[in-house]
């Protein structure tokens, strides 16, 4: 078996000093509140739908309640309070805020034990519904047993739902694990989630609640039909996080892409609000059951994949250490990592089955996501195809949890169907060409490929002391992360924080919180 | 629009996406990149994108394309001949030849002419036959003659006259410069000149022929392909059955 | 013959041979192969050959294919639109400013519209370069200004015509849907309407663009993959030079 | 590194065997001559061209030779014998024989001395010319470096020498270090070489002088400007095996396909007449420093790769005891093996593995030629590219010698330009991908691949154990090899095997044997 030394001494420093990071966020955990942590709510309460002009009732409400100063109760108090009051439903409610007809705010509030009376049942309703989308999950592949290791995952992204389905419907047949509907460029940014199917977007479709709901449709049924359960992901990231998880949760989606700093890095959120976002949205997924998928990759489409490996393993281990916080389990982290070595430089299989090994043994019980050769994918598909195939290989040489086919078209389009297809072909044909290949084989003593591990992860603990000593918003300020800065109070969304009142409440994070044993 | 035309398929309905590779004798830069690219608009292509461009060296470029299509296939107008007489299994077969003509039926094969590959048409006849179907020679039904790689016609003629064959199998792999085509209809002319053709059921095999190229060549059946002894063993069986009724 | 035509390459000059592959809402069967064989005809090849059939479920098939073309071209009716000022290195290009100008350019940049991939046009500008050459930051003779990642149209004429500069660069890598053709169009038409288009040079770059396109775009010049600051660098020098004399 | 712990006791064992069937021989290698080895000493005295209707004249004069009852003397003697006496050069003896007046036997035979005195310089010349294409090329590979290991040996397959000397060239600048000018169909078959260039073939040209000559001349030019020296090859094989190598030996090709037992087994060649001539041509190309290649492949291309895995093995040992005999050095044996197995079956890699090593370690010194995956090449030109890429993997980590590439278009045609050049770039991505791999890794204690290559040894030995004690052509008489039967006194060309006289001589083969210390 393949096997690395690691210093030991190294892992546990890396551990403790991650752990030194993300433990110094419980004054922002505790104390704060956004307004997509409170559209979420609610969406658990119920809510959804939009206006005429397309902006959803989530977002109608908490503006209102934004303009009237009253958001740092929480946006539960308040419609629960005026459902209390008129005897509606929160739908209800809300459309008498959208048609202008009632202010929440303006309402005497109730008393305590009256709003409590309200969201009890309410909690209990989604939530329970949320448990059963996880136990329907947990049936399904305990009837159709379980994903293949590494999974073979895919994506769509013709910009229409419905071609998706098409194509989607089609990997799935042919072998594809996990269905991945990309979605339309920069949702990220966007402080709102968009209502209804989309059949027009750039390089992907939005990640709405009804594209959640026609896709997972279809792939139940080809489920059902294949007897082997397709999971379904999408992207829980940006401005929305948290809403995006819930719609998530409630579709049954299986899987979330969902960094705790990509937001901050690589789209200029303000990281405030992105650690905010993260901690609910990452507790709704791990209460849903869903396992999440950190962006490591992010790191290595720009930076050089040798000189800034240990930055993917640092990442890994922020991300890792945000997530125990959130109730997340190993089994459920999706760690990020990819293979975006130079196929021009010398031993570059031998460089990447090195890194592949770190994480996987870094990360015993994550499922890792391990994403294809992207950046030197070029316009010549042959070759393309190559790249592919050895990145396979390691996948299943090293036991990553969840492969992300690379297209012999990275470089020119979004995938047609006979690229996904090809796709799936070369992963099936190496996934089974090395099976067992890995239980023959073991490193030879003061390899290169352990040397270069432990000197990855150094340089990963060097980097993590440093920030726990800074503290992680002054090293990202001072453009320590993938060489950007970002100021703490810059980027886009601070104005969607804000401090809680003493009598803020949550109900469905303080339910969870205690179901989840936080 | 013809509801029966399609076109080829990238990520919408009827898109017309391709892909390509060719090479052409001109340099790896910008003029040969739009020489590639004119040769395609010139062949009718829309859309065409040069992706990749190799230099191989001598003078040749090597060129990987996309590009758009407008022309449709009206699939109400296609018309494929293949081989429709049902497939059955060896027993099935056996069963089907004694009771319906109650006498073996003898098979001549060979590789005619330069042709070596006797691997395709050993997967037919041999007794064992390929992926788990047994060839001819294990059938109760079939009296079954394989001469081998590189025969000539004459000597394949001159067994089956000898041998009083009702089937005649050739194979023919190469095809190199067509030599295939060549090969298999001077054996029928050479068939025909002898008098055998109407005598025996005549049927040729190998990756490059199809049933409708076979027809065209004079021959009764061709088979390609992914071929098993129970598809020509059903079709030898149930023609020759029928020739008799 | 006319000398100058040229047809693809296989392994006998001009022999036609043409590599394809693409999908059809087809069976994967004889009559689906048939389908393939029957649309390369069609479009005009001659001795189409399906040689590769995969099944894509819900309907679809994916076809690999040989055939031959007729189509030729002509090399002597090519024209190339490239950029043909000589490519100088930094130091060249920092003294050619200086003698020349004797004043150093202003280059404004962006990705614009919805694209976020910085990679590219970073490799033109930023300092560290590319591929070993330095970008635009590190000479002497440019103010170079990178306005990053998804900037609107709007924003980027605005600080162009607050910094005076004398070149706009665009990048645009997302080409779905020719999302890249609308969004250069519509950056072109802004600046004309607000009567910049002739005070600057507007070039523009991506994987897909090429010198050509950005001339029909109204652009001075485009620059597709593997371009480096040092061929921007020498045409936006000598081509302000010019103008300028 | 990589290292098989292979059962000793089995190794020698294997090798006593293989000593033990080829030692059988002296009785045909001392008693025994053939029309190919007397029309490969015409040409060794200087005989060359064809009469009018193209048959070469080396064949008219050993035909009359034949016809007169003469030959038993060796063909050396008697034109040796006429030149003294007409004072003619070999070529014009040769001429007059083929216009009819001259027919050698009906001359006198001059004395012994006199015939000597004409025989020795011309061996010199003829030997000495060798010996300087020896050293020329030597010379040019210590001037431009060693061969890469593996070699990149690509096919030119066109069927006109010209085409091929245009693809050759390219594939020499894009990296392949040797040309191997494939020839035509069944050209085995023929009791003759053809003369002159090759414009149409099938499949291949012929192995002539002259498109030796050609190509070679197109080689050199390309290895002065490319500064790499560029190995040419093809094929001394079937009816004219020593024919074929003195051509290879005068023409500076370097490598030869040379196989003791493919005329027999593959072509019914007569298995007398195939055992004797290539004792003769390897002792040519041993003189030459020609790398001979063996045709392991053939057993693999019809049947099942790993059930038969040991008819390579066992073929392997026979093959270079053989060679052993004839003067070839172990640097100098190109043994073959093949990637061949089916690609559906679960760790086709890692069986693949074993058997690589196999080859490897049992011969370490000899440049193993390794062929490429063909028969589960299909039409499906991405995957079989990919499936080259594996065996592009396992011969660099492996260490094998020579590369023979896949194409990807292996099931569809003789290689266009194009499929070659992508041939050449998926083994250098390969090749410089996982470069030193081999030195990171070793075997797991007690590995599949370990045992598998023991099991195979194990059954090569029983087998040649068994072949040893029936002896070699009863063996094959029985179907012993291949499955195919083929008796002693059958097959092509046993007409051309005679005795020889006592006063029999080949001067050629007694001044190499005594130069190679046989
Ligand atoms: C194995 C093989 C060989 C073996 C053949 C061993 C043997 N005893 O058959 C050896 C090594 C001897 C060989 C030699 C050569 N080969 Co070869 N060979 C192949 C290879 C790798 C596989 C062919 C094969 O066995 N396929 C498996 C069988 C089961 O499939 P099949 O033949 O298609 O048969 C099926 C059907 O077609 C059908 N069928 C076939 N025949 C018949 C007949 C009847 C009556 C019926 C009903 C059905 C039927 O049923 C079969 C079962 O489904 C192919 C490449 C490839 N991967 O296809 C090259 C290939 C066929 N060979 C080729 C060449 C050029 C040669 C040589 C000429 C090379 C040379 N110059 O030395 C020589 C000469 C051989 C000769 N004289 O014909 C070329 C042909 C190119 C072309 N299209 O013209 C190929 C395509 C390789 C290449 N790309 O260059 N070859
Ligand atoms: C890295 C990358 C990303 C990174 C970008 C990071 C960054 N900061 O740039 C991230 C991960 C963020 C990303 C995201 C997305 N990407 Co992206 N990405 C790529 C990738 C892998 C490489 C691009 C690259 O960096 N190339 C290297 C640079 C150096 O080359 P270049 O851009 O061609 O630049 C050179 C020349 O073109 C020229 N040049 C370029 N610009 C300019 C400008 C001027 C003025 C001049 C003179 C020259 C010039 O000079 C440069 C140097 O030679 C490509 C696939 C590929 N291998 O090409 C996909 C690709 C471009 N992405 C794609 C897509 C769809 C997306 C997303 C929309 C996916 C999604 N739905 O989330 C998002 C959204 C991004 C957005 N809003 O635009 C598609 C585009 C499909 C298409 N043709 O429309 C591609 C082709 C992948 C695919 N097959 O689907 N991506
Ligand atoms: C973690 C994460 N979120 C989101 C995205 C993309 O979504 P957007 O374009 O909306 O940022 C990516 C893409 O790489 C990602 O890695
Ligand atoms: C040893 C050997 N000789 C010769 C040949 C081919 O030549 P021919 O067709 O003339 O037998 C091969 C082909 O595989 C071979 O392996």
């Amino acid at each position: 078996m393949l096997k690395l030394e690691l210093n030991q001494d190294l892992v546990k420093r890396s551990r403790i000093a991650a752990q030194k990071i993300t433990g110094d966020f419980s004054w922002l955990f505790d104390g704060y509140s956004s307004v997509a942590i409170e559209r979420t709510v609610l969406r658990l309460m119920g809510i959804d739908g939009a206006d005429e002009g397309g902006k959803p009732l989530p977002n109608i409400v908490i503006d209102q309640l934004t303009e009237h100063s009253a958001i740092s109760k929480g946006a539960a108090v308040w419609v629960a309070n005026a459902m209390h009051i008129k005897g509606l439903s929160a739908q209800q409610v809300a459309q008498q805020v959208a048609s202008g007809q009632l202010v929440l705010s303006e309402l005497p509030l109730a008393d305590n034990a009256d709003i409590l009376a309200v969201l009890s049942p309410l909690t209990d309703k989604m939530l329970s519904h949320i448990k059963s989308q996880k136990q329907k999950r947990e049936e399904l592949f305990a009837t159709y047993g379980e994903r293949r290791k590494p999974a073979i995952y895919v994506i769509v992204a013709t910009g229409n739902i419905y071609e998706d389905v098409t194509q989607a419907r089609a990997a799935a047949r042919e072998g594809a694990d996990i269905i991945a509907v990309i979605r339309s460029t920069a949702q990220s940014l966007l402080d709102y989630v968009p209502y209804g199917a989309t059949t027009v977007g750039f390089g992907g479709t939005y990640a709405t609640q009804e594209n959640f709901r026609i896709m997972r449709a279809a792939l139940d049924e080809v489920s059902a039909e294949e007897k082997r359960y397709i999971s379904l992901t999408n992207y829980a990231s940006g401005l929305c996080m948290p809403e995006i998880a819930v719609m998530g949760a409630i579709e049954r989606l299986d899987l979330m892409l969902n960094d705790a700093m990509y937001g901050i890095l690589f789209r200029d959120i303000n990281p405030k609000r992105t650690l905010l976002d993260q901690y609910f949205a990452r507790m709704i997924n791990a209460y849903a059951g869903i396992e999440i998928q950190t962006g490591e990759d992010n790191y290595l489409t720009t930076s050089d994949a040798i000189d800034k490996a240990y930055t993917v393993t640092a990442s890994q281990l922020i991300n890792e250490s945000f997530a125990l916080l959130s109730g997340i389990k190993p089994e459920k982290m999706g760690l990020g990592h990819a293979y975006e070595i130079d196929p021009e430089i010398e031993n570059s299989f031998v460089y990447e089955l090195s890194h592949a090994l770190l994480t996987k043994e870094l990360f015993p019980d994550a499922p890792v996501k391990y994403m294809p050769p992207t950046k030197f994918a070029s316009g010549n598909i042959f070759k393309t195809h190559l790249m592919d195939a050895m990145f396979n290989f390691l996948g299943q040489l090293t036991g990553q949890g969840v492969q992300l086919l690379g297209m012999m078209t990275e470089a020119i389009h979004t995938p047609h169907l006979a690229d996904r297809s090809l796709a799936i072909e070369n992963a099936q044909y190496l996934f089974k060409a090395v099976k067992d290949l890995n239980a023959s084989l073991c490193l030879a003593p003061d390899s290169f490929v352990n040397r270069r591990a432990n000197e990855v992860l150094q340089q990963a603990v060097d980097f993590l002391e440093k920030v726990a000593e800074e503290g992680l918003f002054a090293s990202m300020a001072k453009g320590e992360f993938a060489e950007i800065k970002r100021p703490e109070n810059g980027g886009k969304g601070l104005d969607g924080v804000f401090m809680c009142d003493k009598d803020y409440y949550n109900p469905f994070m303080q339910q969870m919180k205690q179901e989840l044993g936080l | 629009m013809n509801n029966n035309i399609i076109r080829p398929y990238g990520d919408t309905l009827n898109d017309g996406k391709m892909q390509l590779s060719f090479s052409l004798p001109v340099s790896a830069d910008a003029f040969g990149k739009e020489a590639a690219r004119m040769l395609l608009l010139q062949m009718g292509f829309d859309d065409a994108e040069i992706t990749g461009m190799r230099d191989l060296r001598e003078g040749f470029t090597h060129f990987i394309a996309y590009a758009v299509t407008s022309t449709g296939v009206d699939t109400s107008q296609i018309k494929v001949k293949v081989v429709d007489t049902p497939v059955m299994d060896m027993e099935a077969t056996d069963a089907y030849i004694s009771e319906h003509l109650g006498r073996s039926i003898t098979v001549v094969g060979a590789c005619i002419e330069s042709d070596a590959h006797t691997v395709g048409i050993d997967a037919i006849m041999n007794m064992k036959g390929y992926n788990h179907r047994y060839g001819l020679e294990r059938y109760h039904g079939f009296n079954a003659i394989n001469m081998g790689a590189q025969v000539p016609s004459e000597e394949l003629l001159a067994r089956a006259r000898a041998e009083k064959a009702d089937v005649i199998l050739v194979s023919q792999v190469v095809t190199q410069k067509n030599i295939h085509i060549k090969n298999l209809t001077r054996l029928i002319e050479l068939a025909e000149a002898e008098g055998l053709r109407d005598k025996m059921l005549f049927v040729c095999g190998g990756p490059r022929i199809s049933h409708e190229l076979a027809i065209e060549l004079g021959y009764d059946a061709g088979f390609g392909t992914g071929s098993y002894a129970t598809d020509v063993a059903s079709f030898i069986a149930i023609t020759m059955s029928k020739k008799a009724n």
